[in-house]
């Protein structure tokens, strides 16, 4: 049956791919190449202290800050604003921006509102945000919930629209009721994008911890990176963005689970 | 050919003494052709200087320019601003509130909060000396950095802080509009306050003398200018007029003439002429600015000065 | 519960779907719809299944529903609809956890109708793990978990093979006879229209209109895919179709 | 053949809704509303000239800044470091976003090392901008495009997760090309969370105008906002704070027209 | 070009879906592969189609593909995969565009298979506007579009009424005739088994096993469907895969 003379070759796999693994330590690797190279480039006076100061030195500026005991009072104090405001921000806005995919009058009124209220620079409003909400904690809370809850509302409505319509008819045709809908069809079908979005507005968030601690604050890595920039005290203005930046990776990191657990349906 | 000046400035009245000293061509006489480089706060001025973008630049001492100068990177060179007993100066206002509190002498402020625009600006260093004088601690005030003017004038207005120190014509505004009460002048509590000095990166200030010291004298002439027509009034209103206008090219640009004229006016303070430096304040800033440990204990006053170029008052 | 389809005319946009349809289906019978491809069939069923608001005419319902069903008029997608976040049971679990059925009861119903389609050992899988057949099967389960009393359906057997169909057509008989069921059928199998239908309407190319209708009046449980009167119909079915599919063609080829 | 006893009515309509359908003059009249309630509450007081100026006023402010001329010099400023900065950031963020979507080894390496630069405050990194880029407009440029980079790069690669696997198997199974996959299947199927993402980075971007222009500028809206700002000039700084308003505006418009033409295709 | 299964074993996870089927496709030949629904149908055909790494056991293909083909080995999908963002047109032309085919040339070549497959007057409709066999037979055309070597088709006709598969099915004997055409069918219709295929492969339940292989040898273009010798076989078709979902059925139920 099989024609022996003529050439046989396998099939070949044209398909895979488009479907990113882990890759084990990749991500620390490149980490730690980038900060060796950097203390490297500082020690031997290539990057001078003026343009960066050397890692080492900005560990070094952590190690202090620890040892004085005031790194715990930093972290709790912008942890405290940040989860308050962050938390605030994405429910409000979550809910603002479920409004607006649903309910075209929601829509027509208020996306143009936050499209023109989104751009405004809420530093720019620090002056008036003092009178509205004082200088304590409220005005902190308030510049971080405002600055995510546009973003959110963005995000929300994108993934509600994304949502596709056949499986919202089918419920329909069940007798599901309004609510069951959203929040078993239209609420799944945009957590996606909400997932998405939230690592977006989380990095927001600890961006304006910066500003909002810019208010009166005594207590805060905002404060602390603050006080450290008009010093001029590059080691410790390191150190205080490195913080930050490892509340950015523990955000990142949750929602990687999350995703893993919530996604998990995605093929 | 005109040696290129580039020069930073923040849109102040208190920076018109090189406003003036360009607008009457003080600068091109000596050779030098003036960049102005305008920023909105005095610290990146500072950082662009240690960075080589600008030449000169004139800004009160703050912990940012001292750990500048202690890396090595800028110098302080002459003064400016400065304040004296007997000349009109810096006023300490507290609020309605504050006041209807009791709170009606500066010995008063303390356990009261305090506005400041940033740790280590001229504002903490002042109520510093305020509670020194009075004897009571520093740490009986509760400072609030507010980073900028704006933000303090609004926390006051609205009670939100019970003190803060500013200059005379904001002051009076203030005062006079009824928002706020004056009680007190810093320059009770600090003899004689070199707020801003003129400051060059080190290597301006190391290898190119000459330049640095023609920048200086067009730059005092025009202080010479600023205070006779600005402050002493010596040409009569004539002077007074012409001058305002040439400063408004700089300053409060964005409103018509008449409205800025008055903040013009009233924000005039003497410039120190001849850019003579009270090195006493600033050795005395210096020290303060350590004991808060907002600066390195190793920096000296050689490090933060090149006094060789100005009268020093020591 | 009859349902009575009166004068129906839809239209998107330009495109003229559906023409003057008038259509009875009675209670506890199996009208089958078919009729080339695009002509309107879906859209038909979405308009009685109250998903699209007809362009004109009007749709009714006469006498009331039994008390037991959940979802009177269920409708059984020819794209399935399943929700891919939700596991196989979940997707059944999904249409009765608004009728305030106890934990209990849910799982009986998912269990029951998983079991008659099929699909128990599948209960934890994803709509991804699934094969085409499979995907179908979830969705007559589901429609089937409501205990509908008009069921609406989409060639619902289509992506099934043979076999299983032939189970599942049984499982439908039995179900016409257990639950006195009212029907409308949409199929290409013109085996199927006779096995299961007691009315057989044969639709028009787009826009779709009924060009002819069949009765057969034996029980559906009492057929016989051997009996020739049903070949005979079938056979005749056939020629109307054949026809119009060929005006189609004629159509689409002469210009 | 009909039971003329039986009640009949209409089968219910149970379809339709959650699909959005403009209403016009909606969004305007929400405006119209909220300003006509503002000055109302201006002029009799009940809203303190502290607490905010009156819109009139602010548009007095505006009148000025157009009648000096400024007005323009301001905007081009502004407007040309935005579309620089937005342009650049969004390119090279969607060119990185894309790599961390389809390559597994960028994903790794990088997608943590965007979560970890991300919510760095690049107002706080002022100082060190200066020293990197000079006060030119390079670094006010950096800043927006730095600003932009991150969300854009994570929108992008969410969007790219997102994309329907059978369809990328599908284009495998026709021979295409890597490149024609990328960009004739995954770059549309990403297109919808590409667009939401960009309302926001553009937003991010409106924002960071008055961050980077705190750098030695003369010119832009940024610096008169800024400067209205610390002379506690509210009137300015409110009418500078809404032309930042309709620049999102204008954006945002855009933003919708180009989803109406290249999203057509979504039920 | 002759296919080549050897020894092909598979598996998702825990659940193994292929067994060790060895299979030979002569060159211009057609197999129909018929099976229970989940039997591993489509995956067979997507490791064919090189879409996925077998997990033991290799595919070959022997000899030369002609050179104007385009795509050699073509594959329809079951569920149509089309791209919701382009037109009619816009889904054919994608498969023609990284061939450096002139603009002419592709325009022609699109216009000739919408015409096959009766779709010219929806060339610029978007996926969403097409009924569900429209949407099938826009996947054929895309197919056709390629010039497969060797088609791959899974249940390429089932959402399509009975005439227009009637005259797909004309359609796509006329391909084996006209172009020697190879081709796996996957399908659940015996009818269309005995009519398309050369060689007729009945397979178990999961994990897929080959039960029993059919071979038919007059030409398809000369088969009738009354041909009682056709008949005899489908019947004999029927009873092995109905005694094999009796066994899945038995299984299920008996635990
Ligand atoms: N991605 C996957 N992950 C896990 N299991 C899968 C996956 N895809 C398919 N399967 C399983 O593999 C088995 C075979 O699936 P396949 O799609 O090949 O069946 P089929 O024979 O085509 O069935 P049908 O006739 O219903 O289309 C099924 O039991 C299915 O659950
Ligand atoms: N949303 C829509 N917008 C525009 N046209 C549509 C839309 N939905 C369906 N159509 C058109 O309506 C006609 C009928 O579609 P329908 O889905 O009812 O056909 P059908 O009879 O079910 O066909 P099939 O047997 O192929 O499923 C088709 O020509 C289709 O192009
Ligand atoms: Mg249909
Ligand atoms: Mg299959």
């Amino acid at each position: 049956m099989t024609d022996t003379r003529e050439p046989a070759r396998p099939v070949r796999f044209r398909g895979g791919g488009f479907a990113p693994r882990p890759v084990r330590l990749a991500g620390p690797a490149v980490f730690l190449v980038l900060v060796a190279a950097w203390e490297a480039g500082a020690r031997t006076g290539v990057i001078s202290p003026l343009v960066l100061p050397a890692p080492s030195e900005a560990i070094g500026a952590l190690v202090e800050l620890w040892v004085s005991g005031e790194l715990w009072e930093h972290l709790a104090a912008s942890l405290s604003r940040l989860l308050l405001g962050w938390v605030s921000g994405t429910v409000l806005g979550g809910l603002i921006g479920l409004a607006i995919g649903l309910f075209s009058l929601v829509r027509a009124g208020l996306a143009p509102l936050v499209a023109a209220l989104f751009p405004i620079p809420k530093i720019a409003l620090l002056p008036l945000f003092i009178i509205w909400f004082g200088i304590g904690e409220e005005s902190k809370v308030a510049l971080i919930l405002f600055g995510t809850l546009f973003p959110t509302v963005i995000f929300t409505y994108g993934g509600v629209d994304n949502v596709d319509r056949t499986l919202i008819r089918m419920g329909q045709s069940f007798g599901l009721g309004w609510f069951s809908i959203v929040r078993k069809i239209i609420l799944p079908g945009a957590l996606p994008a909400i997932l998405s979005g939230m690592r977006v507005s989380s990095a927001i968030a600890i961006i304006l911890i910066v500003a909002a601690e810019l208010i009166a604050a005594e207590r805060g890595i905002g404060a602390y990176i603050q006080i450290a920039g008009s010093l001029f005290a590059t080691d410790q203005l390191i150190a205080g963005v490195a913080l930050l930046s490892v509340f950015g990776l523990t955000v990142n990191w949750l929602i990687a689970r999350a995703e893993r657990l919530l996604l998990r349906w995605r093929p | 050919a005109q040696d290129k000046v580039r020069l930073g400035a923040l849109r102040f009245t208190s920076h018109s003494g090189a406003f003036v000293a360009f607008e009457k061509g003080y600068f091109e006489e000596e050779g030098l052709d003036v960049e102005f480089h305008f920023f909105q706060a005095a610290a990146p001025m500072a950082v662009a200087i240690a960075s080589g973008d600008i030449d000169y630049g004139v800004t009160a001492i703050s912990g940012g320019l001292i750990n500048l100068a202690g890396k090595g990177a800028i110098k302080v060179i002459g003064g400016a601003l400065v304040e004296e007993i007997g000349v009109d100066g810096q006023k300490i206002l507290v609020s309605n509130q504050a006041w209807d509190d009791g709170v009606t002498t500066p010995a008063d402020l303390a356990g009261r909060s305090f506005g400041i625009t940033q740790t280590g600006s001229s504002f903490h260093y002042m109520i510093s000396q305020i509670a020194a004088q009075e004897g009571f601690a520093l740490s009986e005030v509760s400072l609030k950095p507010l980073q900028k003017v704006g933000v303090i004038i609004g926390a006051l207005k609205s009670g939100q802080i019970d003190g803060w120190t500013i200059v005379p014509h904001i002051a009076k505004a203030l005062a006079g509009g009824g928002a706020v009460k004056i009680i007190g002048n810093v320059a009770d509590y600090i003899d004689t306050y070199q707020v801003t000095t003129i400051f060059t990166s080190s290597a301006n200030a190391s290898d190119k003398r000459d330049l640095t010291e023609r920048f200086l004298r067009a730059y005092s002439k025009g202080i010479a200018d600023f205070n006779a027509n600005m402050v002493d009034r010596t040409e009569g209103e004539a002077g007074l007029e012409s001058t305002t206008r040439l400063i408004h090219r700089y300053v409060y640009t964005s409103r018509p003439y008449e409205k800025a004229a008055p903040s013009i006016r009233n924000g005039s303070m003497r410039l120190q002429p001849g850019a003579r430096l009270n090195l006493a304040s600033v050795r005395h800033q210096l020290e303060w600015f350590k004991s808060e440990g907002l600066v390195d204990e190793e920096i000296t006053i050689e490090q933060l000065v090149d006094t060789s170029y100005v009268e020093i008052d020591d | 519960m009859q349902l009575r389809i009166e004068g129906l005319s839809h239209r998107y946009g330009d495109v003229a779907v559906l023409d003057n349809v008038c259509l009875v289906v009675d209670a506890g019978r199996i009208a089958c719809i078919v009729g080339p491809s695009g002509c309107g069939k879906s859209t038909l069923l979405r308009l009685v299944g109250g998903l699209e608001e007809p362009g004109s005419g009007r749709i009714l319902q006469v006498g009331e529903p039994p008390k037991r069903s959940l979802n009177p008029l269920t409708y059984i997608f020819q794209d399935f609809a399943l929700l891919p976040w939700r596991t196989v049971a979940g997707n059944v679990s999904l249409v009765l956890e608004d009728h305030g059925l106890t934990r209990r009861d849910r799982e009986a119903i998912i269990g029951d109708v998983l079991e008659r389609t099929r699909l128990a050992e599948f209960r934890d899988a994803f709509p991804r793990q699934l094969s085409g057949g499979m995907k179908q099967r979830v969705a007559i389960a589901r429609a089937l978990a409501v205990r509908p009393a008009v069921l609406l359906m989409d060639e619902p057997l289509s992506a099934l093979d043979s076999q299983t169909r032939e189970l599942m057509m049984d499982d439908l008989v039995d179900l016409w006879k257990r639950e006195n069921l009212t029907g409308i059928y949409v199929t290409h199998n013109l085996h199927e229209a006779v096995r299961l239908g007691h009315r057989i309407v044969v639709m028009s190319r787009r826009p779709g209109r009924i060009l002819e209708t069949v009765e057969i009046d034996s029980p559906v449980w009492d057929r016989d895919a051997s009996d020739p009167a049903l070949e005979t119909t079938r056979r005749h079915l056939w020629t109307a179709m054949r026809d119009e599919a060929r005006a189609v063609d004629l159509e689409l080829t002469g210009d």
